[in-house]
Order: structure tokens, then C-alpha cells, then sequence
């Protein structure tokens, strides 16, 4: 999953398709008008609905079509990587790049690199695990609701 | 037989501290008990299982659950009550959010028990013994509820018609949350009994916060003085205000220490922890990422800042695998 | 979790294009329209040839009155390309433009991969977000915002000037401003011009003397712009006014105080003359130059070095228009639109030195050849060598700098036609042996071609090959003293080793050394390359990223006078079309508060960099002017308590397209 | 700052001349140096052309030793590894090149060195003397010792092919300079001349006689046509190659040469007025003092 300013790195990723520059086809981009506009939460949504890598691009520092929304969003994105790495999500699976919209090379190595990296990591998988942790549910599920008397009877 | 509607009260995984808010009535609980059958309420008065059980379903009018679902146990009763009941409602922030037993979900329960019954240094357990869902002793088999693995939010295990934020939730907005569910003047279902806007708009303080705020550092209140006046933003201490629910009459400011989130966020956000995230850190004045990292350093622990009430109820639920 | 509910229920329609082969040809288009079918919502879904042609268009436009769409979902190419036909066809088909997805299935799916299998899944998935967005989208108005009618003309070459002149003539009023102390560019260093050899004063002066008279023009030479601010329709503009140190309004040009001048002799590199000249510490560059006004060098001038010279300047001026203690003045100035003509600079063959340039005197650049072949250049036109000889062999280099992985990989494109031209001008003035060393000929133009037959038929020797060295190393006594060139004949198969009086680098161009601050400065981009970058290489080729902001001439890479004119010319269409229908339509993709939702907390408030966001102290809240809201959302994704939205980019429709690229459902078989 | 000196094979038997002098020349201007420890040939280009593996390894050796020497002292910074033999510098340089840019290559190179207790991280820099002097010594220190005394010399400077190529790390590869301004520093004039980077013939000085043979022939007569006095070099092959076969070539071009091709620590040396025996210039065929001594104004040569 990646999301690409509108400016910089989606234009880049525009050239790199007229180029006709092949690269993995695991990437699903988003367009934003700017990193600046990338919440924290679409990042979380992205990882805790299946998605096992994510990678922000932006313009180059100095260079934002809005002066600065590339600074908000390198600020979010150092503590970000920080909150993740507290759930357990690998640093690679979590990446901001910045490229230009010349740069259409660039948006093919980083997109190749970036899943190559995450490949070797396996996927994460979150819906399946939250499906996985939510099966100790299930039998109480059935038991309770269904008949009360047959329910088991704890002690303590 | 009484016409009075029918309550119940009941707690999970959570300190008590939503009993006590209920004792916090004062004098009202005696208008509360008044108006209602209280007719379950594990805390205060004897009514066994077996009395729930008893009871027609949908026979109570609501039941208010606090605390976070943490075992079989809890799981089980919460289920019984959803069944006996018309209207659950998440009371505090446990029930509502997974508060702060929901931090366990930093962890994975082998990790718990063992900190618990090992490796904790008030603990003296040589023998490395472990709590045994099922057990023999005389010759009896002894059972205790099983530990889930994940720590969830009351309306991860049930459906929930309304949530009553706080930790505990004061005794004004309980008196509200009863008199409209008591008159029948039901609002939308889902909905939290509390005003839908942050806590900013009315704290005492906020005229002291500036237009322009920038941070060089985060400081933490135990570690600083604090000014009895002014926005805690502005002094440099991480507030969650900005980014969780108002209804609580800001309480800690008053008391002179920032919000800490546990009225969760607005409708329009589902992750509380990256909100305060995204907002903290874009205003940050560092501009290169080495001084970058320096200020946000400053949080040490930015799960359990950000996350202090939510973790339970964020995007991300539960740290995947064991943490190191 | 809390649901946070779908939109109603949309009626969509969904469009797959097959681009011809180029999205067909390795997505399975007729798998995605009917995977799209039996998406939520969606009634009715197609595949055509080429959805932005006429019938394409005419298609959805039907579909919307037989089916009462709703929503519209085209799969095509980039939004950038494309979205605005789009909108437009729905708008005209009765639907709001702003209910229309696309999904990029070309740039960002069939272009980028090999492997029709992975493709037509992405293409699906794709797809999906868009099916769950589009039911989010809501009814939007595009904003209208008044354009000033002056234009800002940044650079003073032929572009620059070709421009200027055309929105003057227009009736429109233009700013000019030139680095330099006068306008014409490398132009007026020219002596003939190719393929036609017409001489370039002559056509080129006229108009200088046209922009100087011209009633809507503001000329301001030796100036800068140092400060660029606002937006399409309204920036505002500080220029720098470098001192001259000379009264303009007094000035007349008679030159008396250069004769006057306490240097007696010429004695500084003459920067018009490519340093093969002498000037004093004050000049007019060239005769021709525009304005007629003099210049004193802060660099050499004695008095503004030293504050210590007899100063016979001002006591030869009778008209009192010298003042050393004129400081930099600056102009604020309001326009709606700005051209940016600022040219580049010819590569410096002195990086390359196995070509000899700054070692042996009489390796030359071709713009000092042009100096030396005009009339009014430093030797009157004569083409002799530094020791007045005159040559009896010449060799032209080409691609100096140019189609070089070491230097630049491009192809400067005038080179070719410039080498024919002086290989012709310096054989009609010395009747010298002329050989050129090319790598390919490249002569596409009108009347190229013929012009470079013409030379094959002059005589002039044309090798085929990358020259290895040019070195003063004689090995046989009628050597010495010339320069010696080695270069593989690829044609022949042989090395050849070559004796030769003069060698001419036909240096390539780049861009300016200062662009990338230029570019910061207007807030475009610039290439890999450097050059100013266009919207689009063919479709919006003069249009910049920044509305209202052209670009013309070599600021965007290499062309010729021809070429130029028309940029230049194009780019004055483009600012004449928004002046003249006097507003401009802002997307709308503005943030806004919800009053009742904001808390007041003054998060977002430092975030705007165009100070949008005001804080209203008697209601507590926080209020964004959507007039100067440019819609980065970096405060919607700040807002603490969601109270910010964006319009096109709305929480709920990111948040959707995220659901929808991962939902995994059995139809992705 | 002190440096550690890899002296290769070359400078202990026919380059001895340059080790001789560049010692002297560090000693003059106080630049300590200490030589590696057990260094080992750096497999030259020979060994490349054999198995590119062992090679690399054979010279990541002495990076390795280089780094753990600088580990035993107690200085800080970043270790100098000072190698004067063109070939020596470029197997070095280009080994750190590849070592650093092809993991499949680094893995085994690391492995290897592991086997013998040994780890190269990266952090040596490899320095050329012609480096050592223009940016750490600086033209100034080296003009005020040696006092012009090498006024209206004329020489050629000579980098040879391995220097400045196909690296160009301190100097430019078409067009080096680094030697004329330290010889221009001492006072004499270095000529401008294309022919500093071309091919001295190498080894096939050895192989293919004519060919090498013509090659150096070129260099000698270019050099002569402009009037020097000497040539300098830092190479030992280019110097062995031009000096010692002036008189085959005189013969085989039917064209008598005889010019001195000296080290430029040599030169310098000499301008710094160290004693002859010093610098190794006994072992010179064609010896430099003649050439120098019309400039010297009588002067005794041993200031």
C-alpha cells in the first residue's frame, strides 16, 4: 500500500509507467495532494486490514508543492515508526520516501527494494491474526447464548 | 412484584473504581434506586448467577458493564446480560475502550503470567507455580476462568447499544445517562453519552494556549512544575485533551495535571493514539530527522502515552508477537 | 468497532478502457468490467476501445439517463491525464463532475508489469477501492478566483522578449525582468542564424527596440526576482533592482563617460565577447543593446572599489546621470500570471580536458566563434586566431558535454545545426579545410537537411566518430606548432590522427547553474536533468505543477530560436486564455471546520503556510479562508478531534479506498 | 595524524630508490609513518586476472591488517594506509570499490579473512603519497622546505595509467595536476604536456618487446622534444620502464635517448637537501645531478 503526493511522487510514478518501467506488482497506490495529508490512522487502517508493507512518498525536502506538509510528515512518521515498532510491526514494513516527479527511476527501486525487503519479512497478515485471536470466542459463543442450563460451572 | 424498570451493574477486568463512581451519586442513588430495580449488582448486593439465569430474557431494562473482557468468565456473564438485557451499556473507559488493562495487550499472556508469578520482584514463587485452568486438589476438580489471550473492549465480545466514557465516568453524566434511558427518549443506538467534542473546548485553560505552538521537547508532569494556569501544551507537557472527548469537566486540569484520554476520542476518529500522534508531532519544531528523533525521544514511551485508555480499541488492537 | 456506514446506497457506473493495446494488451479488461459487476452498488459495467473519445464519453453519458447513475468509476489513465475529460463528460450527462473515480489501470498497472496475471488482479483491486469510494463523494463546486491581468516575463532572451511582446500587443501588461544589463540573450551573441543565414541582429533588434518602446511594457534589466508569493491569479512579485549607478530617466547612452574613464585602455574580460574582448569598469555590452544605458562594474570600477578615483566619469556627463551612491532598489508588483524564459548556459568545455579547452589557446567554444565571426565582435568579424594568424584547418567537435554518461546524457539538439552553420560562415571567411566530428548528424527541421546537404557539397569534411584528444604533440617537424586531434573514423575503421590550426567545441546546453533556486523560488519542478519540468511532456508542454506559472525557450531544455518563438508564443496564449475569461476554477479540494465538532485546541493554526487558518477568539474556534486553503490537508490529517475535513479527500473516501485495495473477496480468483 | 606504510614488492627491490626517498622526504617533513606489520603482496593486476576471489582477499588482507593495527594504538580517527606503487594503490583501492559494492564478493572476502583471525570493516583510507603531500602536508610547508632550490628545472610529470585511473579519487583522470604543482612548488617548471597519463608499456615491456618497447620510446622522445630536464614519476614500473631501456630503445629506433627519469620524492628530496645517499640516488642509470646542476649556479649539491 502506498500513498504518493500528488505532485511529486504520483507524477513519478506516472513517468515510470510511460517509461514503461516494470516493477513489482504487489503496490497499490493511494493519491494524496500531499504527504502532509497522510494521517496516522491510514497507515494503521492499511496494516490492520491486510496490507504488509506501507510506503508514503513525498516530495524532496524543500521542495513540497506546499512548502512544508513534507516536514508534518516526516515528524509523524518518525514517531510512527516508533508506535509500530512497540506493536511488533518490523521497521521495513513501514518506509517514506521522497521523490520527485522526474524521478520515475526511483519510485521502480524503491518499489522493488521495498518489497523485495518485505517479502523476505512474510506477510503480516493482521486480519487473519485478529481472526485467529478471536476464535477463543468462539465457543463460549455458542454455549451462553445458546443454552444456559449446560453452561460449564466455574469454581472461584 | 415491582413495575420498576430493571437494572444491572456488573465489572469485568477493572479496578472498581466505576462501582465506586456509582456510589458517587451521594444522595441521588437513593432517586436512582428510587426509580429503578436494581437487580444485579455483584458489588453491593447478593444475587447469585443462578438468579440472572432465572430471569426471562430481555427482562432487564439495561445493564451497565464496566471493565474490560479479559477471561472466560467475563466473557460468560457478559454474554448472560447481553441476553437478560434490552440495552448493554459500556460504562468507563475499560468497557468502553479497554483502559488500562487493555496495555496488557502490549504483551502476550505467557508474558503476563509470567511477570505475574515470576519474574515480578514482590513475588516469591520458587516453585514457578502457575494458576491451572483445571486443577485436582482432595481429590476435587478445581477450575478457574481461562485467561484470554487478547484484552477486548466490552463491544468486541457483544453487541453494545451505549457507551458511558470515563475513567470512572462522573456522577452527572451517569444521572443524564439513566434519566434519558429512563424516559424512553433513546438516543441513536451506538452512541456515547457524552458531548461529541474535545476536551479543549472546555477546559479553564484554553485561553492560555497560543496560536503558534511549536515543540522543542516533551516534559513529563512528574518531572516538572507545573503552572496551575496555563494550557499544558503550551507548557510542553503531552496533553490528550486536543484529541479526547469533553464531558468530564476536566477534572485533572483543575487538579493540575493534563489529560491523559480517557473519554477515547470523538465519533470522528477511530484511532486516538494516531490523532494525538499526528497532531503533537506536526508541530514540532525540528526540521531535520536527527532533531526530530531528539524531541520525540522525549516520549519515552509512546504506546502508552498515546494509547494509555485505547490500545484495546485502536486500529492495531494487540502487539503482534511477543515483545522484547 | 464503531460502523461508520455507507453513503446511501450509489448507483454506480463503472468504465473500463482498453486504451487500444495499451492497457488490453496485458490487463484482462473484460475480467475487470465483469468483476466490477458484481460489486456492491454497481449496475452497470462496460469495457470500451477509448473511453475519452466521443462515443466513449457519449457512453457513460447514456448510461446516466438510462440507468440513473449516480456515481461514475472510469478505469483508464493517470487522474492527471484524464480526470478533467471525465468530469466533464458526467457533467454533461446531468451529474455533479466530483462523483466521478478513476482508476489508473495504465500508468500504474499495465505499463509498470509484465505478467497479464498480476496485472489483471491489481487492475480488480484497484477497482475495488474505487467502487467503495465513490459512494462517498460528494456534490462539490468548483471555486472561481479573479485573475490579475498583468503577466510577469522572468528573462530577457528571445522567448522571453517574443512573449512579452505578444501579451503587450494584446493589450496586456507585462513586467520584463532581465538579469542582465540588457535584453537579447544569447541571441544577440549570434552572428547568422541556421539553416536560413539570416543575420541575427537583424531580425532580433527590431523587437528588442519593440519591447523598449512598447507602451504596456515594464523593462527592468539588471533586476532579479528575489520573492514570489501567493497563487494563480494574484502573486505577488518583489523584484531587485541592481544599481547601475546611473540615473535611468538621465541616461541617454552617448557613452562619453566611457571615454572618460580613468582607465584610458580597455582592460577587462569583455563578458559579450566570451572574454575575447577588453572593456572598461563601465560599457553598454553592444551596440544594439536595449536599453541604451551604461553600466558600471562594481568589480573593477575604482570608485566603487575604493571610493578613490578622480571620478572624470561624472564630470564628462553633462546630462549629471551618474550616482555611486545608488543602492539596490526593490519594486513590489502585483500579476496574475508569470512566464518564466530564462534560458540555460553552454556547457563548460574546460571539464573535459582531454579536449584542450583553457591549454591550447586555439581550442575554442562556438559562442566565442560566434563572437569572432560577427561584425561587431572582437576581431570585426575577422576569424583569426589568437596570434592574429589566419586558420588553414579547422575542426568542429560535437556533442561537448552532450549524449555523455560522464557529463550529460542528452542530446542538445542545436549542436548539429550550429556546426553546420559556423563550418559554413568560417569557410566563407578563411576558406580553410573545415572538418566536423560527429557522433550522428541530427538536423530534423525545416530546411535541415537541406542545409546539411549543402555543406557536404561545400567541401566540408564530415568524420564520423568521437574525438579521443586534441593535443599539441608534433611528431613530424610540419606538426609543431599546431594542435594534433585523434579520432577513431568509424566509417573508415581506422584511427586518425589530424593537424589542425583551430578546433571549435560545439558545446551542448544546460540548465542555468542557478535553476534549481529559480525553481524553488516559483515553486515548480525541474527534471532529472535539471530543466524546468512541464505539466506534461506533449499535452502541456509550456503549462508548469503551479497554475499560472509557464514556462518557454531552454529554461526546459534544449531548443532553437524556432522553437523557442513558438514555446514562447504558446506560453502567452496560455496566460492570455486565463486572462481573458478572468477567473480561474480552483479545484475543489479545500479543507473546513465543522464548527460545532471543533474544540478550539489551535493545533492546526502553525500548520498552514498560507495562514488559512485563523482562530476566532469570541466563538473559540478555529475557521479556514478557503480562499487561501490550497488543499495539502496537512491539518486534516493533524486535527486531533477529526473536526477538519477535505473536500475530495475526505476521511471517510481515504479510508474506503484502503478497505476496498485490501478487501479479499472470493470474486479475486 | 601518523600514517602506516604498505611498501609492496616494488618498493623493496627495483623501486628501493623510491622507498628511500619517500621515507626521507616523510622524515624532512616530520610526517610519521610506520610500516604494516606482515603485510603480503597486494597481487598486483597479474593475480586479478587469475581468480578475482583470492585476489580481493589477498589484498583485503592488508586493509584488514591496516585496521587492526590502528586498533592496537591509541589514536583515533580513521587509519591511513599510505601505497606508493601505482599498482599497489589501485588493487587496494579498487579491492575497497568492490568490496563495498558486490556482497557476494564481500561475503567471502570476510570470510576468509575470518579464517585467519582477521576483519576488514571499510574504515581504512587508502592513500596515495601525491595525495598525502597536496592535501594533508599542503604545497606551503613543502615550498617553504625546499626553498626553490629547484629554480629553472624543467621536468615532465609522469602519473603513468594506475594513478588517477580508473579511480580518480584525489586528482583529475584525463588531466592530472597534483604533481606539477608540487614540483612547481619547489621551483621548477613542470610542461604542459598531453601525454601524462599515457601508457608507459607496461609489462609487455617483457611480453611483446616491440610494443613495449615503442610505447615507452614515445614517452621519452614527447618528453625530450619539449626540453626537460628530467622525468618524474611515481610509479616503479613506469620509472623502470623508461629509465633502464633508454639504451635497447636508442638502438631499436636507431635514435640515441638518454634522459634522467627520477621519483618525484626523489626530487623532492633533493630540493629539501638531503644527502644524496639518502635518496637512492646512486641507483639511478642515468643520474639526475647533471641535469640539475646548470640551474644550481655551482652550488654544492649537498646543501
Amino acid at each position: 500500500m502506498a500513498f504518493f503526493c500528488n505532485w511529486c511522487t504520483y507524477t513519478a510514478a506516472d513517468l515510470a509507467g510511460v517509461s514503461r518501467m516494470k516493477h513489482a506488482p504487489n503496490v497499490r497506490i493511494i493519491r494524496v495532494m500531499c504527504s502532509g495529508r497522510v494521517d496516522p490512522q491510514f497507515v494503521l487502517q492499511a496494516f490492520a486490514k491486510g496490507a504488509d508493507g506501507v510506503l508514503i512518498g513525498g516530495c524532496h525536502i524543500g521542495d513540497c508543492h506546499y512548502v512544508e506538509g513534507n516536514y508534518k510528515a516526516v515528524r509523524r512518521v518518525r514517531m510512527l515508526r516508533r508506535v509500530l515498532q512497540g506493536m511488533g510491526i518490523e521497521e521495513d514494513r513501514f518506509r517514506l520516501e521522497w521523490i520527485s516527479a522526474s524521478e520515475g527511476e526511483k519510485v521502480k527501486l524503491v518499489i522493488n527494494d521495498m518489497v523485495e525487503k518485505v517479502r523476505a519479512l512474510g506477510p503480516l497478515g493482521l486480519p487473519q491474526r485478529f481472526q485467529e485471536w478471536d476464535e477463543e470466542l468462539e465457543s463460549l459463543q455458542h454455549t451462553v447464548e445458546a443454552s444456559p442450563e449446560e453452561a460449564p460451572v466455574h469454581v472461584g | 412484584m415491582s413495575v420498576k424498570p430493571k437494572v444491572a451493574f456488573y465489572w469485568c477486568a477493572s479496578c472498581g473504581g466505576c462501582e465506586e463512581s456509582v456510589v458517587d451519586l451521594a444522595e441521588g442513588i437513593l432517586d436512582l434506586v428510587g426509580m429503578v430495580d436494581i437487580v444485579f449488582w455483584p458489588v453491593a448486593m447478593d444475587f447469585k448467577r443462578h438468579d440472572v439465569e432465572a430471569m426471562p430474557d430481555g427482562s432487564i431494562l439495561v445493564s451497565m458493564i464496566n471493565g474490560a473482557i479479559r477471561s472466560s468468565e467475563q466473557e460468560e456473564m457478559v454474554r448472560l446480560l447481553r441476553r437478560k438485557s434490552r440495552l448493554v451499556v459500556a460504562y468507563g473507559a475499560c468497557a468502553q475502550l479497554g483502559g488500562i488493562p487493555g496495555l496488557g495487550n502490549q504483551f502476550d499472556r505467557d508474558q503476563i503470567l509470567r511477570f505475574a508469578y515470576e519474574d515480578c520482584p514482590s513475588v516469591q514463587n520458587t516453585d514457578k507455580v502457575h494458576p491451572q485452568p483445571r486443577s485436582r486438589e482432595n481429590g476435587r476438580v478445581v477450575t478457574l476462568p481461562n485467561l484470554h489471550q487478547v484484552v477486548r473492549t466490552l463491544d468486541q465480545v457483544v453487541p453494545v447499544d451505549y457507551y458511558l466514557p470515563g475513567c470512572p465516568p462522573t456522577p452527572q453524566l451517569l444521572n443524564q445517562a439513566m434519566t434519558r434511558l429512563l424516559s424512553g427518549d433513546l438516543p441513536s443506538r451506538g452512541s456515547v453519552l457524552a458531548p461529541d467534542i474535545a476536551l479543549c473546548d472546555q477546559c479553564s485553560r484554553k485561553d492560555s494556549k497560543p496560536v503558534d505552538l511549536k515543540f522543542t521537547e516533551f516534559k513529563r508532569p512528574h518531572l516538572s512544575r507545573l503552572d496551575p494556569q496555563q494550557c499544558f501544551l503550551a507548557q510542553g507537557l503531552v496533553c490528550m485533551g486536543p484529541a479526547t472527548r469533553g464531558g468530564c469537566e476536566a477534572q485533572c486540569v483543575q487538579g493540575n495535571m493534563p489529560c491523559s484520554g480517557c473519554f477515547g476520542p470523538t465519533s470522528r476518529v477511530r484511532d486516538q493514539g494516531a490523532k494525538i500522534l499526528s497532531s503533537l508531532c506536526s508541530n514540532i519544531a525540528a526540521t531535520s530527522e536527527p532533531d526530530i528523533d531528539r524531541t520525540l525521544a522525549t516520549i519515552p514511551d509512546p504506546v502508552g502515552t498515546f494509547y494509555r485508555y485505547s490500545l484495546a480499541n485502536s486500529l492495531l488492537r494487540k502487539r503482534v508477537g511477543p515483545s522484547v | 468497532m464503531r460502523d461508520f456506514g455507507s453513503n446511501g446506497t450509489p448507483r454506480i457506473g463503472v468504465y473500463v478502457c482498453h486504451c487500444g493495446t495499451n492497457i488490453a494488451g496485458t490487463v484482462d479488461v473484460k475480467a475487470v468490467a465483469d468483476y466490477a459487476a458484481g460489486l456492491p452498488g454497481v449496475v452497470v459495467s462496460r469495457e470500451y476501445k477509448y473511453m475519452c473519445s466521443d462515443p466513449g464519453q457519449e457512453l457513460i453519458q447514456q448510461d446516466i439517463r438510462d440507468h440513473t447513475l449516480t456515481r461514475v468509476i472510469v478505469a483508464s489513465c493517470s487522474p492527471l491525464l484524464h480526470e478533467h475529460t471525465f468530469r466533464h463528460a458526467i457533467a454533461q450527462g446531468g451529474l455533479n463532475p466530483y462523483f466521478l473515480q478513476m482508476v489508473n489501470i495504465r500508468e500504474n498497472v499495465s505499463w509498470v508489469n509484465d505478467n497479464p496475471r498480476a496485472a489483471t488482479v491489481k487492475a480488480k483491486d484497484l477497482l475495488r477501492a474505487a467502487v467503495y469510494r465513490v459512494g462517498y463523494h460528494k456534490a462539490l463546486e468548483r471555486k472561481q478566483v479573479p485573475i490579475n491581468p498583468d503577466v510577469l516575463v522572468v528573462g530577457g532572451g528571445i522567448a522571453g522578449i517574443h512573449a512579452a511582446l505578444t501579451l503587450a500587443n494584446a493589450g496586456k501588461k507585462v513586467y520584463l525582468v532581465e538579469r542582465e544589463p540588457t535584453i537579447g540573450g544569447h541571441m544577440a551573441m549570434f552572428d547568422k542564424t541556421f539553416p536560413t543565414l539570416d543575420c541575427a541582429a537583424c531580425i532580433l533588434t527590431p523587437k528588442m527596440s519593440a519591447v523598449k518602446t512598447h507602451p504596456n511594457i515594464t523593462l527592468w534589466t539588471y533586476s532579479e526576482v528575489v520573492g514570489v508569493d501567493g497563487f494563480v491569479g494574484n502573486y505577488k512579485i518583489k523584484v531587485k533592482r541592481k544599481p547601475r549607478y546611473i540615473k535611468e530617466d538621465l541616461c541617454v547612452g552617448c557613452m562619453e563617460c566611457v571615454a572618460a574613464c580613468t582607465f584610458k585602455e580597455a582592460r577587462f574580460p569583455d563578458e559579450f565577447n566570451q572574454g575575447l574582448s577588453k572593456r572598461k569598469p563601465v560599457y553598454i555590452p553592444f551596440p544594439q543593446a536595449t536599453p541604451q544605458l551604461v553600466v558600471f562594474d562594481p568589480q573593477t570600477c575604482i570608485m566603487l572599489k575604493s571610493g578613490k578615483c578622480r571620478q572624470s566619469c561624472i564630470e564628462a556627463c553633462d546630462r549629471k546621470a551618474i550616482d555611486f551612491r545608488q543602492t539596490a532598489e526593490f519594486e513590489d508588483i502585483t500579476v496574475g500570471t508569470i512566464i518564466l524564459a530564462t534560458g540555460f548556459q553552454t556547457f563548460d568545455a574546460s571539464r573535459l580536458p582531454y579536449y584542450g579547452y583553457g591549454i591550447y589557446p586555439n581550442v575554442y567554444t562556438a559562442l566565442e566563434v560566434e563572437r569572432l565571426i560577427n561584425a561587431s565582435g572582437p576581431t570585426g568579424g575577422e576569424v583569426v586566431l589568437r596570434d592574429g594568424r589566419k586558420p588553414k584547418a579547422v575542426g568542429i567537435i560535437h556533442c561537448v558535454g552532450s549524449r555523455d554518461e560522464k557529463t550529460n546524457r542528452w542530446c542538445s539538439r542545436v549542436c548539429c545545426m550550429y556546426s553546420l552553420k559556423l563550418a559554413h560562415l568560417v569557410k566563407e571567411h578563411t576558406d580553410a579545410t573545415i572538418y566536423n566530428f560527429y557522433i550522428d548528424m541530427r538536423t530534423p527541421g525545416k530546411g535541415y537537411e537541406e542545409f546539411y546537404d549543402k555543406l557536404l557539397k561545400e567541401g566540408v569534411h564530415f568524420i564520423r566518430g568521437r574525438v579521443a584528444e586534441v593535443t599539441d604533440w608534433a611528431r613530424t617537424p610540419d606538426e609543431e606548432g599546431r594542435l594534433l586531434l585523434r579520432v577513431e573514423d568509424t566509417l573508415v575503421g581506422t584511427v586518425r590522427r589530424i593537424p589542425l590550426d583551430m578546433v571549435i567545441l560545439a558545446v551542448g546546453l544546460e540548465p542555468r547553474a542557478d535553476a534549481q533556486e529559480v525553481r524553488r523560488l516559483f515553486n515548480i519542478s525541474c527534471s532529472t536533468e535539471g530543466f524546468f519540468l512541464e505539466r506534461h511532456p506533449k499535452l502541456a508542454p509550456v503549462n508548469t505543477f503551479t497554475d499560472g506559472i509557464f514556462i518557454a525557450g531552454a529554461c526546459q531544455g534544449p531548443r532553437d530560436i524556432p522553437d523557442a518563438v513558438a514555446q514562447a508564443g504558446a506560453a502567452a496564449a496560455e496566460a492570455l486564455a486565463l486572462i481573458d475569461i478572468g477567473h480561474v476554477e480552483l479545484e475543489p479540494n479545500t479543507a473546513y471546520i465543522t464548527e460545532e465538532d471543533c474544540s478550539g485546541c489551535r493545533s492546526c493554526i502553525p500548520l498552514c503556510p498560507y495562514t488559512a487558518i485563523t482562530f476566532l477568539g469570541d466563538k473559540g474556534k478555529a475557521s479556514i479562508n478557503e480562499a487561501l486553503c490550497k488543499g495539502c490537508g496537512t491539518c486534516v490529517a493533524a486535527c486531533p478531534s477529526g473536526s477538519i475535513r477535505q473536500n475530495l479527500f475526505e476521511d471517510e473516501e481515504i479510508f474506503s479506498e484502503i478497505d476496498g485495495l485490501l478487501a479479499r473477496d472470493v470474486a479475486v480468483a | 595524524m601518523s600514517y602506516w606504510y604498505y611498501p609492496g614488492c616494488s618498493l623493496k627491490s627495483n623501486g628501493k630508490p623510491y622507498e628511500e626517498s619517500l621515507l626521507a622526504v616523510l622524515r624532512a617533513l616530520n610526517v610519521p609513518v610506520r610500516e604494516l606489520d606482515d603485510w603480503n603482496c597486494c597481487g598486483a593486476t597479474s593475480y586479478m586476472s587469475v581468480d578475482e576471489v583470492q585476489a580481493f582477499s589477498l589484498a583485503a588482507r592488508n586493509l584488514a591488517l591496516a585496521e587492526q593495527a590502528c586498533r592496537q594504538t591509541t589514536e583515533k580517527g580513521v587509519p591511513q594506509l599510505i601505497a606508493p606503487c601505482s599498482a599497489c594503490f589501485l588493487v587496494l583501492t579498487k579491492t575497497q570499490r568492490y568490496v563495498e559494492q558486490h556482497e557476494h564478493l564481500a561475503r567471502r572476502v570476510h570470510a576468509g579473512l575470518r579464517a585467519v583471525g582477521l576483519e576488514y570493516r571499510g574504515e581504512v583510507r587508502v592513500r596515495h603519497p601525491l595525495d598525502v603531500f597536496i592535501n594533508d602536508i599542503g604545497l606551503r610547508r613543502i615550498a617553504d622546505l625546499g626553498k626553490k632550490r629547484l629554480d629553472g628545472m624543467k621536468v615532465a610529470c609522469y602519473y603513468g595509467c594506475q594513478v588517477v585511473r580508473p579511480f580518480a579519487t584525489f586528482d583529475s583522470a584525463h588531466n592530472p595536476t597534483t604533481m606539477d604543482r608540487l614540483v612547481q612548488a619547489l621551483g621548477a617548471k613542470a610542461v604542459q604536456w598531453p601525454l601524462k597519463t599515457r601508457c608507459c608499456g607496461g609489462t609487455l615491456t617483457g611480453t611483446i618487446r616491440d610494443v613495449g618497447l615503442r610505447l615507452s620510446q614515445v614517452l621519452l622522445q614527447e618528453a625530450v622534444r619539449r626540453g626537460v630536464d628530467a622525468i618524474i614519476t611515481v610509479c616503479p614500473l613506469c620509472q623502470f620502464n623508461l629509465e633502464c631501456y633508454q639504451q635497447e630503445i636508442g638502438r631499436t629506433f636507431q635514435e640515441p635517448i638518454r634522459v634522467p627519469v627520477v621519483f618525484l620524492t626523489q626530487l623532492m628530496g633533493r630540493a629539501f637537501g638531503i644527502p644524496e645517499a639518502d635518496l637512492g640516488m646512486g641507483r639511478l642509470f642515468v643520474p639526475l645531478e647533471p641535469a640539475l646542476a646548470p640551474h644550481e649556479g655551482g652550488q654544492p649539491a649537498h646543501a
